[in-house]
């Protein structure tokens, strides 16, 4: 490690650290010397932090300083009071986070109901959810997808993060088609964005 | 693995609920649409979700049906769709299977129907854990005291996706209300009529029908049916209103030879008064 | 150093990371089990801290970390003003982003409304918006179009990711009306715009 990397390094723990938000690694990456990479200095950050009651974190790909979460019960700071999200827009999140990119008619077809008004909104409103991709089918439907701050609130280094993923994957209970046609048709789509029929409004 | 209180946890108190006879309450506030009613009665049925009895769970669907309709409960249409086919579904489940290849078989259906449940009880599951995982201002922390650091950003304008399409909303919801102007209608008064009349009469000898005093009508103003319909209502309130006013003021005469005969008027010989008035 | 004062360590540096203010050593020393000596802590702290991009200083018997003094410059410290805009402002970037490229007395047509001077500047100022093309019609007025800054800060891959109308309805952006309109009244959410009645006109 040369002098000069130390310095990089010094200077992205700094930057890191002055920020209440999570900063992502290509802002970062500018402030990287020519020959110093980016990863590198978040590596061995994340290395020096690492067990320590301050931890580097990733976050999709973004990065920022976090207590741990261990010490949660014993640190006696002003908490924030979460607001209580109903069940169902608790399950409109989950059906996003896991499904996603994922249309609003994809999330009825999982859901077997009717998205009331203002589920969505109160997912926006708490920056959990943005518009994703349009989808290159007929009618050109908009998909939901999760924010970096979704991440950031849960914990989670990424999507690959969600607790439970690799079990819905495994089972093939992450495919949002419609239920009648995950029998017979295998699915293509996989977990990424997918050629759904969005003129559900069927039961299955 | 997730726990059971962890599920519980996560049900608001007010979701289904069975009551001691183990059947499901009708609380329909409180399901998340028919599927999450066949859930809850899938759990009923107490045995690994990947081992439900469909044919069983349509009969308690539809009794839980049945029982919403005794009590004359209002049931959305989904639930009443659902019913109807899940009485389909049971009825093909036990008849033999015709030999359709076109379109999927009962016991296909039924799979259907149970990957469905399973997929929203998978989705109930993960949302119970994410919503178990520690938390940003609750378990865990940011920088308390974040200090004041130019990155670079390009813009310091804080103004969310939120705020946007809220705005475009709120442009689009008041073009909305722009739309809603009402016209004015042409129709007639009694004012033109009055004057209408009083320039007619004087030329016209001895009793004449009060519909010949009416306006034309017009073609090239008025479009619709509806339209025309109602300006020559106007037309003949007017008329009659104006004639009553002028056989007031002594100016013409009304003659009717009985209810719902024509009504007749003519200029008055003198200015004494109608010699003879009808009913009106 | 035993475990029990790792533990400590980790605690203190915690709530120091996540307090908005500097801590009182007498506050700290409540965290810390007997035997445990919140100087001993502190100092190790200090120690463990000195010479990377971040410090533990003392400020008259409180205790903060701060970013370390020399990196200040290049930390570029500006005091960054979080600026509101207007409601014009919000409502002209929308309609430029739905409408686009879209020419000034366009916007002023679709707002019903003249655009205030500096609104436009305001959204130039924020890299949101840039002049797009000449239209090729009589005074060839110019256009405004958004620009990649617009796509990066509200987090859109394109401009098609903007939800269309149908779906602004869908999560309840739209439904901001009175549930009951009186026919004969003003239109009170239309304040700030006066000549938009013309389409109205008489048949007498």
């Amino acid at each position: 490690m040369s002098a000069d990397d130390f310095d990089t390094i010094r200077l992205i723990e700094a930057l890191l650290f002055a920020s209440a938000d999570a900063l992502p690694e290509k802002e970062l990456a500018r402030y990287c010397p020519e020959g110093v990479s980016v990863k590198d200095v978040l590596k061995r950050l994340e290395t020096d932090y690492s067990g320590r009651g301050v931890n580097l974190v990733e976050r999709g790909n973004s990065w920022a300083f976090r207590t741990a979460a261990d010490l949660g019960d014993r640190l006696r700071i002003e908490k924030i009071q979460a607001r209580k999200l109903s069940r169902a827009a608790v399950e409109t999140l989950a059906v996003i986070a896991y499904h996603q990119p994922v249309s609003r008619a994809e999330i009825e077809t999982i859901r077997g109901v009717a998205t009331a008004r203002g589920t969505l909104d109160v997912l926006i409103e708490a920056n959990w959810i943005k518009p994703g991709r349009r989808r290159e089918t007929p009618g050109r439907p908009g998909t939901w997808v999760t924010t970096e701050e979704f991440l950031d609130h849960f914990g989670l280094s990424g999507l690959a993060d969600l607790p439970g993923i690799d079990e819905l994957k495994a089972t093939g209970l992450l495919d949002k088609r419609p239920a009648i046609q995950t029998l017979t048709e295998p699915d293509e789509s996989a977990d990424d964005d997918a050629d759904t029929d969005d003129q559900t409004g069927s039961l299955f | 693995m997730i726990t059971e209180s962890e599920i519980a946890a996560f049900e608001d108190p007010a979701g289904p609920e069975i009551d001691e006879d183990g059947q499901l309450l009708l609380d329909l506030e409180g399901y998340g649409g028919p599927i999450d009613v066949l859930l809850t009665l899938a759990r009923e049925q107490k045995v690994d979700l990947t081992k439900i009895s469909i044919l069983a769970l349509a009969e308690q669907y539809l009794a839980f049906i049945e029982r919403a309709r005794k009590l004359k409960l209002e049931l959305a249409a989904d639930y009443l769709v659902m019913a109807s086919w899940l009485a389909f579904l049971k009825s093909r489940l036990l008849l033999p299977e015709p030999e359709d290849e076109g379109e999927p078989s009962a016991a296909e259906m039924a799979d259907a129907l149970a990957f469905q449940i399973r997929r929203l009880e998978s989705i109930r599951q993960v949302g119970a854990r994410l919503f178990a995982q520690p938390q940003i201002d609750r378990d865990f922390f940011r920088r308390g005291a974040p200090e004041p650091i130019q990155i670079d950003r390009k813009s310091v304008f804080s103004l969310g996706l939120f705020d946007l399409l809220a705005a475009y909303g709120q442009y689009l919801a008041r073009q909305d209300q722009k739309l809603y102007t009402i016209e004015p209608f042409m129709l007639h008064s009694v004012e033109t009529a009055i004057e209408r009349l009083s320039q007619m009469i004087g030329r016209l000898p001895g009793w004449t029908l009060l519909s010949q005093f009416l306006p034309s009508y017009d073609p090239n103003k008025v479009e619709s049916g509806e339209q025309r319909r109602l300006i020559g209502r106007s037309a003949v309130a007017a008329m009659f209103g104006a004639t009553l006013e002028l056989a007031k003021r002594g100016v013409v005469n009304i003659r009717q030879d009985g209810s719902f005969q024509p009504i007749y008027i003519r200029s008055s010989p003198s200015n004494n008064g109608p010699d003879r008035t009808g009913t009106a």
